[in-house]
């Protein structure tokens, strides 16, 4: 017992000594309450490299309103508990951004501490509407596009330019974010005419055989133009490969979570099979810049981006770095006002738009990348006609 | 009538994979009582074994690339001495132990086991395309059926027919069923008891390999996830089979197997997705109408 | 030859003293029973023999050996063969494969063959059934079964727990029978736990009387039970034949 | 009888000396008054109530349950339902009831009535689950966990199926949690020297014997069941307001494995073990967690890879329970006898 306190009140000394401020009072501080370890870290980590990439390229150019930008990071654990504790250990390193994980579910905790805070908060790439407004407050961010534009946009895209008429829909029931892609889906194909849903089915991202609901599709009358897949690593991989296993040859249309070829060499001959991206990876964006960035990421490490989930850190630090020169302060309130006067705004990786109502993207523009024997390349470019409602969005 | 018979297929290919991975833990609950919950790291392990250690999204494939003859004999032998190892460094120091610190401490082995997969190779799955002429669909009665399903199915038959005759016509097999029945005993009569449990282990390590090569083939991502499911359904289906029970556990792999694709295709689309619900719920039916599982041992009642 | 020699072993499950400071020694082709009430210690004293129980104090030697903390299946292979009470067959194994591995240790398999024809002479029961599940047969039977199995050892001592336990008197001859032949051509050695003296001088051989996890008594079977010491011994609860 | 008082006296000295050790928790963070050191003890205090009401079950029962997370998020979800702000939800869980959608109710009797909600839970589910014994209940009851699991993953318009549910007050101050941790030893403590306590202990130790003298086993674990349930919702309602946000994910596997593993470490049949279990690993996940971020140590400064902190806390796991089967506490409990402390065996004393 008594060693046992003693070792507790040598831990706290410890944690004492960290606690305390390390930024200077003439530095602006970015904190990331982000995973460094656990399965989050994925997917954290490369949008935090870009991130890293704006910082310094702002530090370089001079700063922000003159200062430098300094980060500070604590780790997440990709645990929802930790979350919260790293959320508030930045704001007490003096954080006035708190950037917090890819995921909703997983960046929440911090942002809500933040929130409490009165502090700017930033998910890195969530895709979800309440990563905003809706589901943390009024200082609530996401850098991303929300997920149910890439269901739409596939539809509307494959009925325009691929001539799709007949859809099916097979929803992978595990995160928020596949429900997200299917709600855009639904949203976007009564609006086009004549387009028809044959079916549907729903898997578990889990499940290692979705031989049942193959057998489904495979019994229809008629099979689908295209199936509209709403699912995300890895289980996808495992759903196409069937699918295509089981002789189904209709095209496969997606959200952002396949994008990347990094796990195309489990399916060496896939075609057919499409990918909303904001910006391309494989190094033939239409947009030089865009390419020079995979460069510079590259270069500051290591490696190629791996997918496009990379380049929401680096819209986020320029839009919010944006606000603050127009602000002229980092004033959580200040910083927002002006994030919210942005209407397409330009940025590396199509525009941005938020309103007093909605922190994320509700329409944006969209490369389609096409997957062709095992090789991806981006053929097209969609923006969906009308952005989706928010009362439609919040209902779901 | 085709899509009967692919149904049955589902059925049959989902239920191998439970029925092996039942059958190596019932191996070794049989053996020595212990619940092990580090098996579904096993399976991974094995899987991750096909890759060179990266942190980078792309996978880096090494032993993945030996053609088969290589490759199944060196999986094999991994997931047996990753078993073996975990008997010998940890099991071993638990023979006394009651099965609850033994479970917690498989369930820590197996902790640390993903967590340093996870250190090695990043949490992102990563894809592989191994033996991709598997893949293909063959005809059988109309119906195209995925040959890995049919390959699936026909190696679970192999490596039960294998196992009942090494447990029925070899000295060790002898000993191991004695050994699972009444291991005092059998130690009595000079059966050597880390010999029969390391073989033990050895096979359910082997087990755990095989059916990480099927789920890689299957689904071609290597996740750090991918044993974790497959080894909670076998977990259950050896309760349910009578534990200790190897053909107890086999049949119950089986009946999970088709229950889940029976459920997935019966259930309208609204309640589909609460499949697992009416899966488990049959699971509490079932104990509660055989508490002691569909095939208890006969001296089971004793021991446990 | 002393094959086995007990010197001052003390064994507790818990708090609970099971055997306190017992001692004996056993010579080659001799006869020993144990006798003494229920929750004397008997059991206790074959198991500890056998390693299934490890004594907290005192020494075993086995066949020159110090066996004390060593593993069950090292001290069978010394040439220690133990029945324990409560029959325990394998169940799910047949009868031929229970016989079987008693054989486990031994490289003599020819005559390990003929020690089964003849074990299934002996019981010819068994032989009929050698293929069904032992899990079906009677209790007797499985009595029969189980020391059928120590002997395919080939032990140098066997120890068995209550052999009469259930088994019809023209049985219980049948076994002492091959015993006592095992015992006169292999100098086979026997160590024998009996609740009653009635076989023990029937049979003849030595005698010990455990009670209360002590050695109270020890002597020539015959005459112990002659003389009115064993009775005395045992008092309280009495002789029951 | 002259000695009883003193037993008495000495098995209330277990819950007074573990409270003590909570509140020393509690006094320390009120010390250090830093919101992330006061987020781990908070989490802490969570884990202890959630451990202390498995060990309600588990301990006395001696039934391995695998399913009490179960009703975690029946607890935490039950609070959300009543504390959520009533706009938010009827946006984001529709389906309630009406009277639940128009209540807004304090986080105290959110709390309370997330914790009555599992108990119900548990008293319907438990007549069933309470016939089986040994491994089948515990496999029995991870099945339940699976249910509730699976029920709450996908029942969209009342739990919001896999989405986050947000708007639930955040409670950032020490003492609700450190209350509730101390309310949960002592209701644990009151039925551990119950008679109904009394006589599952007995059927655990000696099953034929108790139920011989007429203990009726299958009521007096359905008591443990329910009792622990109702601990174990009001950890996951303190939970729900610790963070502010629940998933079903969150009450699953791994929370079901870390729970139980602290319980097993400390010493599954003491109630000391349970609260010391989460104490001590707690705190060593804390210190391997500093060094993951780096310590400085005379000058120079001393970090370990991250993830490497759960490595070493399974590693620390096995050779505790190698040198210690039976947990730190040796499923004792620790109780006063002036100093230093001394432990008597849980059998024979609560």
């Amino acid at each position: 017992m008594k060693k046992l306190l003693t070792g507790f009140a040598g831990a706290t000394v410890i944690m004492a000594a960290l606690g305390v401020g390390i930024a200077k009072a003439d530095d602006i501080v970015v904190g990331f309450a982000t995973a460094s370890s656990g399965f989050m870290q994925a997917y954290d980590k490369p949008a935090q490299d870009a991130a890293m990439i704006r910082i310094d390229e702002i530090n370089k150019a001079g700063g922000l309103l003159g200062k430098q930008i300094k980060t500070v990071a604590a780790d997440t654990k990709t645990d929802r508990a930790e979350g919260a504790k790293a959320g508030l250990e930045v704001i007490d390193k003096g954080a006035s951004l708190v950037v917090v994980s890819c995921d909703y579910d997983f960046g929440a905790p911090a942002a809500l501490a933040a929130e409490a805070a009165g502090k700017v908060s930033f998910f890195l790439c969530a895709e979800s509407i309440k990563a905003g407004i809706q589901g943390v407050g009024p200082h609530s961010f996401s850098a991303s596009v929300l997920a149910a534009v890439q269901g739409a946009t596939m539809a509307e895209w494959s009925y325009n330019k691929k001539k799709a008429r007949t859809f099916y829909r097979l929803l992978d029931t595990w995160t928020e974010y596949n429900k997200g892609i299917c709600d855009g889906f639904d949203w976007m194909l009564p609006k086009l005419k004549d387009a028809k849903l044959l079916g549907q089915d729903t898997f578990k991202n889990e499940d290692t055989s979705i031989a049942a609901q193959i057998t489904r599709i495979k019994s229809l009358p008629q099979q689908p133009d295209a199936i509209m897949l709403c699912s995300m690593m890895p289980g996808v991989v495992s759903a196409v490969k069937q699918i295509r296993a089981a002789g189904i040859k209709s095209m496969i249309l997606n959200g952002s979570g396949v994008s990347g070829g990094y796990w195309l060499n489990a399916t060496p001959d896939l075609s057919d099979f499409y990918v909303p991206d904001q910006g391309s990876v494989y190094g033939d964006d239409p947009n030089s810049a865009v390419n020079d960035f995979n460069k510079k990421y590259k270069a500051a490490t290591g490696g190629e981006p791996s997918s496009q989930y990379v380049y929401p850190g680096y819209v986020m630090i320029d839009v919010w770095a944006k606000a603050v020169e127009r602000a002229k302060s980092t004033d959580a309130d200040a910083v927002v006002k002006e994030l919210e006067k942005m209407k397409d705004e330009k940025t590396l990786f199509g525009p941005r738009t938020f309103t007093s109502t909605l922190h994320h993207q509700n329409r944006g523009r969209y490369l389609i990348t096409e997957v062709k024997n095992g090789k991806p390349g981006v053929v097209d470019e969609w923006t969906i006609s009308e952005a989706i409602p928010v009362e439609y969005l919040m209902k779901k | 009538m085709t899509a009967l018979l692919q149904i049955l297929f589902d059925a049959l290919s989902l239920g191998s994979l439970y029925a092996l991975a039942a059958i190596g833990i019932a191996l070794i609950f049989g053996v020595m009582r212990l619940v092990n919950f580090a098996h579904g790291d096993y399976i991974s392990f094995c899987v991750f074994a096909l890759l060179w250690p990266s942190i980078e999204a792309t996978a880096f494939v090494f032993a993945g690339q030996l053609p088969p003859y290589l490759l199944i004999p060196v999986i094999l032998t991994v997931g047996a001495c990753l078993s073996m190892l975990s008997e010998i460094l940890v099991f071993r120091r638990f023979r006394n132990a009651n099965p609850a610190t033994m479970m917690i401490a498989s369930f820590a082995l197996g902790f640390v086991i993903k967590y340093t997969l996870l250190m090695l190779f990043s949490s992102r799955p990563k894809s592989i395309d191994l033996w991709p002429s598997l893949s293909l669909p063959v005809e059988i009665f109309d119906a195209r059926i995925p040959l890995l399903q049919v390959i699936t199915i026909v190696i679970t038959i192999v490596i039960l027919i294998a196992l009942v005759a090494f447990l029925k016509r070899t000295r060790f097999g002898l000993e191991m069923r004695a050994a699972a029945e009444n291991f005092t005993m059998a130690r009595m009569l000079g059966v050597r008891a880390n010999a029969v449990i390391l073989l033990a282990f050895a096979i359910s390590g082997m087990l755990a390999a095989s059916i990480g090569l099927i789920l890689v083939t299957q689904t071609g991502t290597v996740d750090i996830q991918m044993g974790s499911s497959v080894m909670l359904v076998a977990f259950i289906a050896t309760v349910i089979g009578g534990l200790g029970s190897l053909p107890g556990a086999v049949v119950a792999g089986f009946l999970i197997g088709g229950v889940s694709v029976l459920m997935q295709v019966i259930l309208p689309f609204d309640i589909r997705p609460f499949r697992d619900a009416f899966v488990y719920g049959a699971v509490i039916a079932v104990l509660i109408w055989r508490p002691n599982g569909l095939f208890m041992p006969r001296s089971a009642k004793q021991r446990v | 030859m002393t094959l086995l020699t007990i010197d001052a072993i003390t064994v507790n499950y818990g708090r609970l003293i099971a055997l306190r400071n017992a001692s004996l020694t056993l010579s080659q082709g001799e006869t020993l029973f144990i006798t003494g009430p229920n929750g004397a210690g008997k059991s206790t004293l074959l198991k500890a023999i056998a390693g299934v129980v490890v004594p907290k104090a005192g020494t075993i030697r086995f066949a020159g050996l110090e066996i004390g903390g060593w593993a069950p299946e090292d001290i069978a292979r010394r040439g220690f063969s133990m029945v324990p009470e409560g029959r325990h067959v394998f169940g799910s194994l047949t009868i031929e494969e229970n016989l079987r591995l008693g054989v486990g240790m031994r490289v003599d398999k020819d005559a390990a063959e003929r020690d089964l024809e003849h074990i299934y002479s002996v019981f010819p029961m068994l032989e009929e059934r050698r293929h069904q599940a032992a899990g079906v047969l009677s209790g007797g039977q499985q009595q029969m079964l189980v020391i059928g199995r120590a002997l395919m050892a080939n032990p140098q001592l066997i120890a068995i727990d209550e052999p009469s336990l259930g088994l019809a008197p023209k049985v219980i001859d049948d076994v002492y029978a091959v015993l006592l032949k095992l015992r006169d051509t292999r100098g086979l050695t026997l160590l024998i736990v009996e609740q009653s003296s009635a076989r023990a001088t029937m049979t003849g051989g030595r005698m010990l009387l455990l009670r209360g996890g002590e050695i109270v008594l020890e002597g020539d079977a015959r005459e112990l039970t002659r003389s009115d010491a064993l009775k005395a011994a045992y008092f309280g609860y009495g002789e029951q034949h | 009888m002259t000695h009883r008082p003193s037993i008495f006296l000495r098995s209330l000295s277990t819950p007074l000396i573990l409270i003590l050790v909570l509140v020393a928790f509690l006094a320390l963070a009120t010390f250090m008054n830093s919101g992330p050191f006061n987020q781990v003890v908070i989490d802490g205090l969570v884990k202890v109530t959630l451990v202390v009401g498995l060990y309600v079950f588990i301990g006395n029962s001696g039934v391995l349950s695998f399913g009490h997370i179960g009703f975690t998020c029946l607890g935490a979800y039950a609070t959300a339902w009543l504390t959520i702000p009533p706009l938010m939800k009827k946006m984001a869980l529709p389906g309630l009831p009406e009277f639940i959608l128009e209540a807004k109710l304090p986080y105290g009797l959110g709390i309370g009535f997330g914790a009555l909600f599992a108990g119900a839970f548990a008293l319907v589910v438990g007549k069933i689950l309470m016939r089986l014994s040994g491994i089948a209940a515990s496999i029995a009851t991870f099945a339940m966990l699976a249910v509730i699991n699976t029920v709450y993953s996908n029942w969209e318009r009342v739990t919001g199926a896999t989405s986050s549910v947000v708007g639930i007050p955040i409670v950032r101050v020490v003492w609700p949690y450190c209350l509730a941790a101390v309310v949960s030893i002592v209701i644990a403590h009151l039925y551990a020297i119950s008679r109904s306590g009394l006589a599952l202990r007995a059927a655990r130790d000696e099953a034929i014997a108790a139920s011989a003298s007429g203990v009726d086993i299958g009521r007096e674990r359905l008591i443990a069941f329910v009792i622990s349930a109702v601990i174990t919702g009001m950890g996951g309602a303190l939970s729900a307001h610790s963070v502010g946000v629940v998933t079903p994910d969150t009450f699953y596997l791994n929370l079901t494995f870390i729970c139980l593993s602290m319980l097993v470490v400390g010493g599954m049949n003491s109630l000391s073990g349970a609260v010391m279990g989460v104490v001590v690993l707690s705190v060593i996940i804390q210190v391997l967690r500093q060094f993951e971020k780096g310590v400085s140590l005379g000058g120079t400064v001393v970090s370990i890879p991250n993830g490497l902190q759960e490595i070493a806390i399974g590693i620390v796991m096995v050779v505790i329970l190698i040198a210690r089967p039976t947990g730190l506490t040796r499923n004792q409990e620790i109780v006063w006898q002036g100093w230093p402390f001394k432990r008597v065996s849980a059998a024979t004393e609560p």
